[in-house]
């Protein structure tokens, strides 16, 4: 008898869910939205600004090439590389700037704790596949691109389960 | 009549033969149409998890579930010899059932006994 | 039809036969046998008795070939190859399949039954026939049969059981 | 009841009794793995005699990645990331113990809100992990609706960490000092709701996998470990807790602000595997339960971290540390020269001791509870590994 | 004239031709339809080298879902599979396995490399048992970035890797 | 579609199978129509209505569509219609086809997900296709050491066994492809074939976990074929006949499954454990032993072989809806007309269709309501594989050897009982008849 | 339509191919093979008579016939499991030969 | 089956207030039992390290588990000292019988030579050592006593270099 009802229970439960909504986000129509503009530490404030942590965004006009931020990802994953840039700013005497690789960054984003002058920091851009490995090298023009931002859905509660929504 | 039987049975056979239709040109378009590289003695090796096979491949025997097999031969004789008696119920006098009804009893002795031999795996 | 059926049937048959025995692999010797099983319930089936073709389908294919074909796969032993075959044996066996061959097919070939001939109008047994005949008058027959059948399959299981090992003794519910 | 040694005794027992019979082709050599669906990134190597394991051997260290001699080259800071790699899905809880025994050796102590921050995150990990590990068990077990449902609801919680952290698995949140950044507003309610309505989701997990008569019949009785053996071998975590030892370190020995909190310690007493498999469902019952009670009593005010420098130096010293992770204990061993960074950090992880137990268990069991039992000692692979 | 045209070279001419004709009347658009399967049919094989597991199991989750594009995960036996997801790290241990299951599975097969270790061995840049990426024992066709990658990048690059079916020829 | 999905037209891909097919067709006529019209004059022709069908006739037939009426009314009651298409192989396949989607797509909503999705342009339906031209594209290994002739034909004789046992089932009244006077026991014989061709392929793929699989197979599908047999008898004791059609006639009252339940469910765990369903899927248990049987095959074969066990799966349901659910019965719904009037109409064609030829209301029923049912049995199949886990051998074996023999064999004592008490039966309460 | 004696003829062949592999074959399998063969030609024999009569009682023995030989086969190769087991081999002379 | 009766997960008393007065006689008696054999080398609150010699560590381990019930093995590691040319292994014992000790981690350490490094073999008294041991072996190259499988496991197979957690075996660039 036990035997039974465990059956029935599980075989209601089962078909239970056949009318619940589904809980697919269908990605490439829609995208998932993440708060903040993007992933920095605030050490003033001991404060963060929590968003996702994606590909890097660099102000060209904050950094100073002072490679702190190359010094922070070399004890972990010697991602960041110092290059020359063409672009002539005044307090960047030395014209170099961050270039990363993603084919080694982890995301852990403490080269953003690092930056000092609120240079760098990580966006919600996640699509990142390539075909090859240098197309993963973003140079520092590359990371000044601001990233699209078309996210728009986000888990909903409804009365037919969670779902995603606008 | 005569030669009926074999007409009934005839569409199974060219069901079997829709079945090798499906089969054998489908294997053969697969042949033609797949790509097959050089040759790579490591692709023909039996597939063991990504590991090198070692040992026999066709060792494995579970032999303790033999007296199954054993069981089988004789009670799929059995369970086809009451088709004959199920199909005929009716149209024979009821006391006719009664030697049908000491096979299965006998059957049944047997079969509890049997599975309890078996229940004891001991083979091999 | 019914002829090329038939002489198919026998090129089947008869081929698997000998296969089934002189097949360098006891594998191959074995699905030799479940075919010359087949093409024989196919003469029944010809032979208008498609209960009996189909209990033997059932018992030899699904039953008696796999234990045959299971067992020749567990004793595949290096000397499965025959070796005990001497040439002496060889020939006083296919001498005495010979001999036997020609003496049965002489005394066919020349007694009455080649002048029988099927019943074309006969009726054809069906299931309800054989099953009277089978609980009316050939009742003892089946409570023997019963016996038999107890008794193969427990002497069968007695007899491979294997004494030496204690049970492992292991939760069944 | 056979104690442990008696097992051993019957192992070797059998494989004399294999070496006299010279019955070779009885037996069948199975590499379970590195490619197969039922094993995952290690290799059990398996001798069977028709449907029973007779020997069982875990050959381990597919990923290992050399996490202890690599941490004695990166600062404190630097080594965050790598050492929450192990247990990417638990990483708050990998990383907790080690902040906690750096926390030890610099001297600092985490401000009090950061130390609720932490645990929650820490809770909402094991969340994490603890679906995770019950998907695999379904699958491995053939249930593929019980994959699907696990790995769905855990994305609820992963969008919570996601809010929180920035990162889906990979936190990098918990930091000696504290955690990296504060929570985001409106947390608290979202949280609530999700966290009420992954309590309702895990109801019916019992009803269709926990109490599926099918599963009941596949684990229990299976793959016993009484207490005692469970003692002997080491294991913990919801192994040791399955064998009726009711020993959790957040109770035991409260770090942080788990001795304000009301819990009970889940443990079973049928030391089978249903048990093995059931105390994490009921631990994760009792997480939702913390989490509710760290976020009301979590202060609104305060900062989160202390803040340290990466190149901060400890004195010297030595420190063993260790929380209870999804997988029991997890312990850092962590010696300071008085540099920058660790001259010797070891890390005992709940997997690498409880796979210990593996053979023990494989051993006179049939092979079809193989997946059930591998999977019931809570292991991840990479963590035993490191 | 007529004798011309009947000359056998020119009839051969005339054959190859014709099948060129045919080939080329066959070839594109049967190419076409079988890369339309094997775009909407690519099953990965399941061997897990690292922790970015955690994360393809997550894109088989309810919430990601890639039965969508006719991936299936958890599938049994690599010899029906098409497609290898270098799940990660890839250790001195695993790297002749993973070989030897690129070599024992059946053509075409495509191989993505997930995450960081299995791109350029990321985060274990100086580990001694870890390999600099995937590529240096598996023909890599698409790189996910990431450690581990999310799911959604996962499933972009399998976008990009049902492009480069969709070039590719079917032989 | 997203941004990044590849722009590969669905609309494209249509052009270019139908063109493939156009090219196929020309060769055809090109090549091989003149050696099939060669050949024709050398056949014997049927008569069509009232002549010899020549090609020219055919041809000259097919231009006229009241005259194409009788063609096609004759091919419909020929053999090889019935083989071909509608009770046989094509509508096997079809509801085989459909039955394999319908899983992925019901699974993945029970799930909470959406299953196949991109493949066609709604929700997916063209997967099916996308898996089977890959299948079809795919190499063909066959494994060193392996027993090759074995290997090649085992596949080929595992869909043929099964279409076999399609051959049997009765879809309505009369449409059945072969009329076996002894149907359940010619079905029951032909489902013997697999646990052998399990075994057989096993073995000559000549690796461990295949083997194992195989064994499994062999001992799963053995253990469960004796309760299998045992709960159909019966059914056949209530109907007095082997026959299929006679089966399903004989239930147009009551259905067997309200007279004996347990018989029914016995049945129905049976036949989940022939077609190694999920609870019953040892032999290719993937957490355990890879694929089980199926390891070792590739590309075409495992094509090959899942269609052949969907078609099993069609052949087992069926089964079950003529034993139990009283095959094609139920209230006749069709109207005795598709169009109204069209009997007594001046046009041919009208009156071509109304009359008993293409369009028989009884039929249709029938062919509706043995869907409907199908349909739910294999719905039913579907569920049960949403929500249990997989079974242990050995559990297995005790289930078939131990409960569910006993189960049959109690049941046939207590239908015996029935009958004698005069319950069941002709000229019982409750009569079957 | 065949007649009778085309179906005895190949029950006879049968026969004698069963007669041949029981002389030469010493193969304990082959023997049971062998067996099985003439047992198969005699249900022919006695079909091919029973649709001449014509008359039920042919395929009544057949079907007892096939029973018996099917227990038959399950005890002869339970033997031949057991002198497998002992003798690691299935050659009928091998076992004269280990028993002395 | 059995598990019907079972109450999942009661509540269970622990302690709050852990004093060190416990764990301090352990040491004490210990020391006095062993009288010269055991260096006390530091005592927290909850955990404390005893130093023993490589010759005695059986006997003391034994001693230990019989009387206080440290029963399990929570971590074992090795650690190369170059400059002293000795290899310290540690072994962290900690109690799931005795209540009071459950939070008391005590580290049983011994040192061997670097250069011929063998030690004995816990694993008779803790089943649970034989891993730790295992991967001591192998990431330090300490040849355990007693131990049935002194061999890789972690390592590839065909690991021929320095044990890596040796100092003396460098990281690839640093
Ligand atoms: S996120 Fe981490 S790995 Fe990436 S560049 Fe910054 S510090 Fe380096
Ligand atoms: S990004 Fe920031 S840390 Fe890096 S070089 Fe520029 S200013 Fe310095
Ligand atoms: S890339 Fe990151 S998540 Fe993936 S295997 Fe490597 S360390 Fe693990």
């Amino acid at each position: 008898m036990n035997t039974a009802t465990g059956f029935i229970k599980a075989i209601q439960s089962g078909t239970k869910h056949i009318v619940m909504k589904r809980f697919t986000l269908r990605y490439p129509e829609e995208k998932l939205k993440f708060t903040g503009d993007g992933y920095q530490f605030d050490p003033k404030k001991g404060v963060g600004i929590a968003g996702t942590r994606g590909r890097h965004i660099l102000f060209h006009d904050k950094c100073t090439g002072c490679q702190l931020c190359a010094i922070a990802c070399e004890g972990i994953a010697e991602a960041i590389t110092m290059v020359k840039v063409d672009e002539q700013w005044k307090q960047n005497k030395k014209s170099i700037m961050p270039q990363i690789d993603y084919g080694k960054c982890v995301f852990c984003g403490f080269c953003v704790d690092a930056c000092p002058f609120y240079a760098l920091y990580m966006t919600n851009d996640y699509e990142l596949s390539a075909y090859t490995k240098t197309h993963l090298i973003y140079t520092p023009a590359q990371l000044a691109v601001k990233p699209r931002d078309d996210g728009e859905v986000e888990i909903k509660m409804g009365k037919r389960g969670a779902y995603h929504g606008r | 009549m005569a030669g009926e039987t074999a007409t009934q049975f005839l569409p199974i056979l060219y069901l079997f033969g829709f079945g090798i239709l499906a089969g054998v040109p489908s294997i053969v378009l697969s042949r033609l149409l797949s790509p097959r590289r050089r040759h790579n003695p490591v692709k023909f090796l039996p597939m063991e998890c990504g590991q090198v096979p070692s040992g026999e491949g066709r060792s494995h025997f579970m032999m303790q579930y033999y007296s199954y097999i054993l069981m089988f031969v004789v009670f799929d004789v059995m369970s086809i010899f009451l088709y004959a008696w199920g199909t005929t119920f009716f149209s024979i006098p009821r006391e006719s059932t009664l030697p049908m009804i000491g096979f299965l009893g006998i059957m049944f002795a047997a079969m509890g006994y049997a599975l309890f031999l078996a229940g004891r795996k001991g083979i091999w | 039809m019914v002829d090329s059926i038939f002489v198919g049937l026998s090129i089947i048959t008869v081929g698997s036969a000998i296969l089934s025995l002189e097949s360098r692999e006891l594998l191959y010797g074995g699905i030799a046998l479940a075919i010359s099983m087949l093409g024989i319930a196919g003469y029944f089936i010809i032979l208008d008795a498609p209960f009996v073709a189909m209990f033997q389908i059932a018992v030899y294919v699904g039953a008696v070939a796999v234990l045959i074909i299971f067992t020749v796969m567990l004793v595949r032993a290096p000397n499965t190859v025959t070796k005990k075959e001497t040439r002496k044996r060889k020939i006083t066996g296919i001498l005495l399949g010979l001999a036997f061959l020609l003496l049965a097919g002489s005394i066919l070939g020349s007694s009455a039954v080649t002048q029988l001939k099927f019943n074309e109008d006969a009726p054809v047994f069906d299931v309800q026939e054989i099953g009277k005949g089978l609980l009316t008058y050939y009742s003892p027959v089946l409570i023997v049969l019963a016996l038999t059948l107890a008794s193969a399959v427990i002497g069968a299981l007695a007899l491979a059981r294997r004494e030496d090992i204690e049970e492992r003794n292991e939760p069944t519910n | 009841m056979s104690t442990l040694d008696d097992k051993i005794n019957e192992i070797n027992r059998l494989a004399i009794q294999i070496t006299k019979d010279n019955d070779d082709d009885r037996l069948m050599n199975l590499s379970i793995g590195p490619q197969h669906p039922g094993s995952g990134h290690f290799r059990i190597v398996i001798k069977v005699d028709g449907d029973y394991i007779v020997y069982a051997d875990p050959d381990i260290g597919y990923v290992h990645r050399g996490e202890e001699k690599m941490s004695e080259h990166r600062n404190f800071i630097q080594n965050i990331p790598h050492l929450e790699r192990p247990v990417i899905h638990d990483s708050t809880n990998i990383i907790y113990s080690y902040s906690l025994a750096i926390e030890e050796l610099i001297g600092i102590n985490p401000p009090r809100r950061g130390q609720f921050v932490r645990a929650i995150a820490a809770e909402l990990d094991r969340l994490v992990y603890t679906t995770y590990w019950l998907a695999i068990y379904g699958i491995f077990l053939g249930h593929s609706t019980m994959f699907m449902w696990p790995t769905g609801d855990r994305e609820l919680i992963i969008d919570l960490l996601e809010r929180m952290t920035g990162h889906r698995v990979t936190h990098a949140f918990s930091v000696p000092g504290g955690v990296r950044n504060d929570i985001p507003y409106n947390f608290k309610e979202k949280c609530l709701t999700q966290i009420n309505y992954f309590e309702k989701r895990l109801k019916e997990y019992e009803d269709i996998f926990y109490n599926n008569p099918l599963l009941r019949q596949r684990t229990e009785g299976v793959g016993i470990m009484n207490k005692e053996d469970a003692i002997k071998l080491g294991v913990t975590g919801s192994v040791l807790r399955a064998s009726g030892v009711p020993y959790d370190i957040r109770k035991v020995e409260p770090y942080d602000v788990y001795d304000e909190i009301d819990f009970k310690v889940q443990y079973m007493k049928s030391c089978d595997t249903f048990a093995r498999a059931y105390v994490p469902y009921l631990d994760m019952k009792e997480s939702c339960h913390i989490i509710r009670q760290l976020l009301d009593k979590m202060p609104d005010e305060g900062s989160v971290r202390e803040k340290i420098v990466g190149n901060v130096k400890a004195q010297p010293g030595e420190t063993y540390r260790r929380v209870e992770s999804g997988r029991g204990a997890l312990g850092y061993y962590i010696i300071s020269d008085g540099s920058t960074k660790p001259y010797r950090l070891k890390i005992s992880t709940g997997s690498f001791r409880n796979i210990l137990a593996l053979p023990f268990l494989l051993v006179g069991s049939k092979l079809g509870d193989m997946p059930a039992i591998y999977w019931a000692l809570n292991y991840w692979p990479i963590e035993a590994d490191r | 004239m007529l004798k011309d045209l009947v000359n056998p070279t020119n009839v051969n001419i005339y054959v190859s031709k014709l099948s060129d004709v045919l080939i080329k009347a066959v070839e594109e658009p049967l190419g076409y339809a079988i890369n339309w399967g094997r775009i909407y049919s690519l099953w990965p094989v399941h061997l897990e080298t690292g922790c970015c597991s955690v994360e393809f199991g997550a894109a088989s989750s309810p919430r990601y879902d890639v039965e969508r594009f006719g991936m299936l995960e958890a599938f049994g036996s690599l010899r029906q599979c098409d497609l290898i997801v270098v799940l990660g790290t890839v250790t001195r241990k695993m790297a002749p396995r993973l070989r030897m299951v690129y070599d024992q599975m059946p053509e075409p097969k495509y191989v993505i490399a997930m995450g960081a270790c299995a791109i350029t061995g990321g985060l274990y840049l100086d580990s001694y048992n870890v390999l600099p990426g995937a590529d240096s024992v598996v023909p890599v066709d698409v790189y996910v970035p990431g450690c581990p990658p999310r799911p959604e990048t996962l499933i972009q690059g399998c976008f990009l890797l049902q492009e480069k079916i969709k070039r590719s020829k079917i032989k | 579609m997203g941004s990044l999905t590849p722009d590969f037209r669905f609309g494209n891909f249509v052009g270019s199978i139908v063109w493939l097919v156009f090219v196929i067709l020309a060769l055809v006529t090109l090549l091989i129509l003149p050696i099939i019209f060669f050949t024709l004059f050398y056949i014997p022709l049927p008569v069509v209505d009232g002549e010899v069908l020549t090609p020219y006739l055919f041809f000259s037939m097919m231009v006229d569509p009241s005259r194409t009426l009788p063609i096609v009314q004759f091919f419909i009651h020929t053999d090889l219609f019935r083989a071909a298409i509608f009770p046989g192989f094509g509508f096997a396949a079809l509801i085989a086809a459909a039955t394999i989607f319908v899983e992925r797509k019901l699974l993945a909503k029970m799930q909470l997900r959406v299953g196949p999705l991109y493949a066609g342009k709604v929700e997916g339906i063209f997967q099916l296709l996308a898996d089977g031209l890959k299948l079809l594209t795919k190499e063909i290994i066959v494994p060193s050491g392996a027993d090759r002739p074995i290997f090649w034909l085992a596949p080929i004789m595992y869909v043929s066994t099964a279409a076999a046992v399609v051959a049997l089932i009765p879809v309505a009244s009369g449409w059945v492809v072969a009329d076996v006077d002894v149907g359940l026991i010619a079905a029951f014989a032909i489902l013997a074939f697999f646990p052998l061709i399990a075994l057989l392929f096993s073995w000559a793929s000549n690796s461990k976990f295949p083997f194992i699989g195989g064994l499994r197979a062999l001992h799963q599908m053995i253990a469960f074929e004796i309760p299998f047999f045992l709960s159909a008898l019966p059914v056949v004791i209530m109907s007095s006949s082997l026959n299929l059609s006679d089966i399903a006639r004989s239930q147009n009252i009551f259905w067997n499954i309200f007279i004996l339940p347990i018989n029914a469910f016995v049945f129905f765990i049976s036949s989940l454990a022939e077609l190694e369903r999920i609870p019953f899927d040892l032999p290719e248990a993937e957490s355990e032993i890879v694929a089980g049987w199926l390891t070792e095959t590739t590309g075409m074969m495992y094509g090959l072989i899942q269609l052949g066990s969907y078609l099993k799966l069609y052949a087992l349901a069926g089964l079950f809806v003529v034993l139990f659910l009283g095959g094609w019965s139920g209230p006749q719904i069709f109207p005795p007309e598709l169009i109204p009037g069209a009997h007594d109409s001046n046009l041919p064609l009208l009156q071509m269709i109304a009359l008993d030829g293409l369009y028989n209301p009884v039929t249709v029923n029938g062919i509706f309501w043995f869907l409907i049912k199908i349909i739910i049995v294999i719905l039913l199949m579907l569920i049960v594989r949403g929500i249990n886990p997989r079974i242990r051998i050995d559990i297995l074996l005790h289930t078939g050897w131990y409960k569910l023999i006993v189960l049959t064999f109690i049941n046939l004592f207590v239908v015996l009982m029935l009958i004698y008490g005069g319950v069941i039966g002709p000229g019982g309460l409750i009569s079957a008849r | 339509m065949n007649q009778p004696t085309d179906f005895l003829y190949i029950a006879v062949i049968l026969v004698s191919i069963g007669i041949y592999g029981l002389v030469v074959k010493r193969n304990a399998l082959r023997l049971i093979f062998s067996i099985e063969l003439i047992a198969n030609a005699v249900n022919l024999a006695l079909i091919a008579f029973s649709r001449m009569l014509p008359s039920p009682e042919g395929q009544i023995f057949v079907l007892f016939s096939i029973a018996i030989s099917a227990a038959e086969v399950a005890v002869g190769l339970g033997i031949i499991i057991v002198a497998y087991r002992f003798y690691k081999d299935i050659d009928i002379t091998e076992y004269q030969n280990l028993k002395n | 089956m059995e598990n019907k009766d079972n109450s999942f997960g009661q509540l269970i008393d622990t302690s709050k207030d852990l004093d060190n007065k416990i764990t301090s006689n352990i040491i004490k008696s210990a020391i006095q039992n062993f009288n010269q054999k055991i260096q006390l080398v530091y005592e927290k609150p909850n955990r404390s390290k005893i130093f023993v010699n490589n010759e005695s560590l059986v006997e003391v381990a034994l001693f230990l588990r019989n009387t206080y019930g440290l029963d399990h093995v929570e971590s074992m590691s090795g650690t190369d000292f170059p400059a002293e040319n000795e290899i310290e292994i540690n072994y962290h014992l900690g109690s799931y019988i005795n209540q009071d000790l459950h939070p008391y981690i005590l580290n049983l350490a011994t040192r061997v030579d670097r250069e011929n490094a063998k030690s004995n073999s816990l694993i008779n008294i803790f089943p649970s050592v034989e891993y730790f041991e295992r991967e001591t072996y192998e990431m330090l190259g300490v040849y355990f006593v007693g131990h049935p499988r002194n061999e890789p496991f972690l390592l590839p197979e065909d690991w021929a270099d320095l044990p890596p957690l040796r100092k003396d075996f460098k990281l690839k660039g640093r």
